[in-house]
């Protein structure tokens, strides 16, 4: 790959990256349709705070997430020792917790995603179900979910493309450690920070946008062939 | 803003002198009746937008690179330019920690790290992870360090990992550590081992404001002086 | 057995309906926005009642009054909406299986291929709903909730937008759900003859109430003279014993006590009685022997009596031999002209082409080839 | 005058229909899949075919050949959808008033309290689509589609889910718009009473391509003895003039070269001929006269042709007196017994009562009050 | 307001960042329903690339915005000069840049949010209506557009709590200037950047939370009164 104008630690970069943005919008999913679900169909006292709480990566500077996350998932943190020390998982100075940060920069937009397309589906699809037997849990596997897909697939695609963007807090999290946890933003706000690294950030700015316009062009032709009705089951 | 008060000075201050640059201006504001507005942000930012036509008056850079790079561009006169501040630069560790460590030529820096990091700014891109590479190098423990160097995008935040004992030891300006109370200062290094940090002040070229130069002049005044040590910086000897 | 007894107070809408059944068929009979699907869909669950009380085969699984409320799902019913309801996203081959899926092994009681024939769906199984006509989709619909062999099948107007050729092919199998797997059945339909040849009860709703229920003679037979346009709802049902299948002519003899009665097609002999649905508007009136006409049913009875009204028509109640009730409509000018009263003998004309498959239930109508 | 002829390849389904029609109300009619629904949406322009050529009025709407296609928010119809599709966002007022908001003031010709009263929709105006009952939302379709006061009326299955009573103070609404405002309708319908009625033309369509096309009497009238289920869409229509209104019976005596045909009810006398619809099943055959019987139509001809098979029924051409034909169903049986053959002269017997009023044009059924 | 923990300067960022994301939310919503809409239902060469334009925002690094805008907006630049001479707007170092920052963070979300109810809508509704005589514009104004509601509603919150927390681009793109660009996150930043600055940071945090948590509820509250289907008219 001599060839492409990347020098060795850019690749690195890029490669990270895209580890970290997959990690981050695949791994987040599950929660994503879960906390997605949760509000658009249930009624509970304090709906409006769990809402306000998923929007607060959204609402924060990054780097006061970043610190948030800081005081929660580091070494010495409550749910940072906890999970070091029962599951191994450890998020400081490891690409995971970039691609933790990442995936609570883009959680919001995950959820809100799968919400509105929840929202829109007609209920007398998931009453017909129901009269055929199917469980709630499963009205939800067979019914609902398929109908959200293009939600769940616009949620994936924007939270891939924050996490190919987010920088802030990743790097107040887990810092800038080059191979570990230098993502491209990383890369290229190192760049932006040197009197004439412009090329640079040039370089891997477009980079950037070139992976999202991939993830764009997969994910349409995704979304044409499963159809405006989502995803279809045989 | 009432019509015939003076326009206010705009000072593009890089965010680190933040507290120090507060208090002199409002210390100027009650002497003079006079307002300075500040802009904080990071150095090469300031730059980029006194390149692009900000009404910037006066800019004070954290990064001696982006002074020069302005300079070259002419957005600040030259003649005005002076390095006003210096700082030091110190390792520092957890307030509760017991690590104890001189620096020296050949010090067992990377042996006291263990599997832990040292946190600093991007040597690539922060001033002061610039000057902490330079003089580690100088010191000749460079190599054996720099794989465990957690690098971050400004010294606050290389300060939290080491107050929040995510990263066992930083490298940050004397002001940073002063101002902390949950870090403490293992050592200071060696005025030799780097060049020295300083912080260049000049009058932009747009600026129009004759309140620009008087307040520069007023940052060297001894009522300046003594808010600026008492933050932790270092007077330099005038002109230099 | 279902009984049911639902409140539900809608604005500009009071719901109050209850009624019980032990028919196989029962059938909800009720004009537009009578009441009818709300039924349904509180028989499956879907609608809360402010207050109710609903137990399907001796199982509670709708009490306001204990807090007892049986989950959709769990109530093992097989619904056909309104309007299909097709699940979007799933081809016609899944739309099928679905419920069929989520009833257990031992519970399939009801063929896939035997359903996709009937309902004449085989070419379609690839397709999405989207792309089926309103009949496609309606006939879907049907065999979806005939295949989770349910434990009470509700059907909501489904052949409603079905040529009468399809009727024809659906209703046999209805039937032979009900008497083969004994599937009891709530059907909602607007057509007489169907309600009357499938249901063994119907209940009539208006306005969120029950105005009457029975047997389907009971309450469709035209108790007094409704408004003109009610006659063709008004019939008869004469049950009688299938006595021969005359081979050569394709028709089927009835033995009743007041006649013959000639029916075309085959009806299988057996030990039951078979209903035959005879709509008042159909009942040509005789006195005397009439040899020379088209007509070979000819009921022999005695006028109860007759109601008239200013209007064109007369409703004559004829009490057969044997006991039974036959209705005749005719025009009070007939009647007149004729100088029919009370207590006459009469002869009752009953044209065999006129008496419609959809009425008489067994048949199985010989096609020539 | 609309002139269609399009081609539509869909997998597994070939569409090809060519058909003109100058008539008043053409009916299209057909089983389940033919492809109704699909020249109904070509007509209306949501369709686009492969090729085809439409016009309506003598104006082109759609021209393949020449790249001429009219929106079809241009094309001034009023559609009322298989499953009316009214806007859910909107009150059942602000639905009616939809497509009458986008009609130019000069050219609203249909008053709303008119549609509103005789659709029975007056206490659901401020309601919303969602909670109408399949018949409410039905009706509102058609109130929106007349209140456009279209150019062209297409109707698909508009009265599918109503129930008979409705139907009847529809069905006159719609002949009323055909008459006084001269709309061009295209109506679905699988009732083959509503399309002998309302329609002048027939097209019966079977998977996609066009079977037949006339009158109703051409197409309804059964020329072959049809598979068994088809016979009770086999009718005559009979052409006639009111002679009198009876006052005493509410009954009108038609005039027809081959005797006196009663109509229950009143038909005002105009210089026009009345049709009356008469279904193949309801006519009884008798050799002589049949003063006996409770039936006061007669009318005289000669038996023209028996057709017969193998199965239960024989369809009698009826050659009236005045040239017009009447087909008559009886079963074979009957017609061995009473040794009825081509050339014998006959009485053909129509019951009065029997005669569905949905099958009469410009009658108002008197009601007792 | 004295009682209250907040200085002068922190009064103004709140106010300021309270007008700049109701400008930003707000104006970029015409263009906003416009792009989600031809995303949504046309068909066109290139229509990847206006996605992937859309999305940029959300993928280059917010201080990569910040340089773009700059070079676009600036008063020296392009189109800032041709605005400034013609329309007499200026941006840079103005609240009006900070809410065009915020505006061009938000957009994608706003997009992607409407797109996502628009693509859910029964193109039958759209039917119905052309065959009563709307024209493509009346159908897209009376059916489109208020079936759209919840989508339309969700961009204006998402787009308003991203410029509630947008940070990066406005700070790079006309700095940080007390009382006319200083929004509440560069408020926070500032106090970030000193030590000590951790209480202020944490005030002014809480209260962008609050302001989002009330935004929600608002919105929760329209969205329940205008129901599933989108607003009703009358
Ligand atoms: N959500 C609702 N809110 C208010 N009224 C309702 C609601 N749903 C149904 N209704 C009213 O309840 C009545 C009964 O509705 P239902 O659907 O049961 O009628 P139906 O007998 O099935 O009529 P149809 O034959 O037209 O389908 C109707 O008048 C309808 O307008
Ligand atoms: N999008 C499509 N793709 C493939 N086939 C289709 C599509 N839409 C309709 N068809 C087929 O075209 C045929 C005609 O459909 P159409 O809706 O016109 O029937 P119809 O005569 O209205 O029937 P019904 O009386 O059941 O409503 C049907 O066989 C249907 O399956
Ligand atoms: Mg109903
Ligand atoms: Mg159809």
């Amino acid at each position: 790959m001599e060839w492409l104008p990347f020098s060795t630690a850019e690749w690195v970069a890029i490669r990270l990256s895209l580890r970290v943005a997959t990690v981050a919008a695949l791994t987040s999913l599950p929660l994503g349709i879960l906390v997605a679900f949760v509000l658009a169909r249930k009624r509970f006292p304090g709906k409006a705070l769990v809402d306000a709480v998923v929007h607060l990566p959204l609402v924060l500077p990054p780097v006061v997430t970043g610190y948030i996350l800081l005081m929660l998932f580091g070494r010495r943190a409550p749910i940072g020792a906890f999970l070091e020390q029962t599951l191994g998982i450890v998020f400081s100075f490891r690409w995971t917790g970039a691609a933790l940060a990442c995936a609570v920069m883009g959680f919001p937009l995950m959820v809100r995603a799968i919400r509105l397309t929840m929202e829109a589906i007609d209920p007398r699809h998931e009453q017909a179900a129901q009269t055929l037997g199917a469980s709630p849990l499963w009205v939800f596997m067979t019914v609902t979910l398929p109908l959200a897909f293009p939600g769940v697939l616009a949620g994936i695609v924007l939270c891939f493309a924050k996490a190919l963007g987010e920088f802030g807090a990743t790097i107040t999290f887990v810092a800038n450690i080059p191979g570990e946890t230098q993502t491209i933003p990383s890369a290229i706000y190192t760049y932006t920070q040197v009197p004439g690294g412009d090329e640079g950030a040039l370089r891997l700015s477009v980079v950037a946008a070139l992976i999202s316009l991939c993830t764009l062009v997969v994910s349409e032709l995704i979304a044409r062939r499963t159809g405006r009705r989502g995803v279809n089951i045989e | 803003r009432a019509a015939g008060e003076p326009r206010p000075i705009l000072f593009f201050a890089a965010a680190s002198l933040q507290t120090a640059l507060n208090a002199v201006a409002a210390e100027w504001q009650r002497e003079t009746g006079k307002k300075v507005v500040f802009s904080y942000a990071a150095s090469s930012v300031l730059a980029r937008q006194m390149e692009s036509g900000a009404p910037a008056d006066l800019f004070a850079s954290a990064d001696l690179r982006w002074a020069d790079w302005s300079q070259e561009r002419k957005l600040i006169r030259p003649e005005t330019r002076r390095n006003l501040l210096e700082n030091r630069l110190v390792l520092i560790a957890a307030a509760n920690s017991g690590d104890q460590i001189r620096i020296a030529p050949g010090f067992a820096l990377a042996g006291a790290i263990g599997d832990s990091r040292l946190a600093t700014g991007d040597p690539a891109s922060v001033p002061a992870g610039t000057y902490a590479r330079e003089a580690l190098t100088k010191l000749g423990v460079w190599d054996q360090v720099s794989p465990r160097i957690a690098s971050t995008e400004n010294v606050r935040a290389a300060l939290a990992l080491v107050a929040r004992g995510e990263a066992r030891f930083g490298i940050v300006y004397a002001t940073d550590a002063k101002a902390e109370p949950r870090v403490r200062v293992v050592d200071t290094f060696p005025a030799g081992s780097h060049a020295p940090i300083v912080y260049p002040f000049a009058v932009t070229t747009a600026s129009t404001n004759p309140d620009a130069q008087v307040f520069l002049n007023y940052l060297a005044s001894p009522t300046a002086v003594r808010i600026f040590e008492a933050e932790g910086f270092t007077l330099q000897r005038r002109g230099s | 057995m279902i009984s049911f007894a639902c409140k539900l107070a809608r604005p500009g809408f009071d719901f109050d309906v209850t009624f019980q059944s032990n028919a196989g068929i029962t059938a909800l009979f009720g004009p537009s926005g009578a009441g009818k699907s709300t039924v349904i869909r509180l028989l499956a669950g879907l609608t809360r009642p402010d207050r109710g009380h609903i137990s399907i085969a001796d199982e509670v699984v709708l009490d306001t009054d204990r807090q007892c409320d049986v989950a959709p799902h769990k109530r093992r019913i097989g619904m056909v909406f309104q309007d299909a309801q097709l699940l979007p996203h799933l081809s016609v081959r899944a739309n099928l299986g679905f419920g069929r899926w989520f009833t257990p092994r031992d519970l399939r009681r009801i063929g896939f291929d035997p359903v996709v024939e009937v309902l004449g769906i085989g070419h379609l199984l690839s397709r999405r709903p989207d792309s089926l006509s309103g009949g496609e989709r309606q006939r879907v619909a049907i065999g979806r909730a005939l295949l989770t062999s349910p434990r009470l099948l509700l059907l909501d107007e489904p052949l409603a937008s079905l040529d009468e050729d399809r009727k024809l092919e659906i209703l046999p199998f209805i039937e032979h759900m009900r008497d083969e797997f004994g599937i009891p059945t709530v059907y909602v339909s607007h057509a007489v003859e169907e309600v009357a040849r499938l249901a063994s009860r119907v209940v009539k709703i208006e306005n969120g109430h029950v105005i009457a229920t029975g047997t389907p003679a009971e309450v469709l037979a035209p108790t007094s003279l409704a408004k003109a346009a009610g006659r063709f709802d008004a019939l008869s049902i004469l049950s009688g014993r299938v006595s021969r299948y005359v081979e050569d002519y394709g028709v089927t003899i009835v033995d009743h006590p007041a006649g013959e009665i000639v029916v075309p097609g085959r009806i299988e002999p057996s030990a039951n009685a078979v209903r035959v649905v005879i709509r008042a508007t159909n009942v040509t009136l005789a006195i005397g022997r009439s040899e020379n006409v088209s007509v070979r049913t000819v009921l022999a009875g005695r006028i109860a009596h007759i109601e008239t009204d200013g209007g064109p028509f007369a409703l004559a109640t004829i009490e057969l031999k044997g006991g039974e009730q036959l209705k005749a409509y005719a025009t009070r000018l007939a009647v007149d002209r004729l100088g029919l009263d009370a207590g006459d003998h009469i002869q009752a004309l009953v044209k065999a082409v006129a008496i419609d498959e959809r009425g008489i239930s067994g048949l199985h109508v010989v096609d020539q080839v």
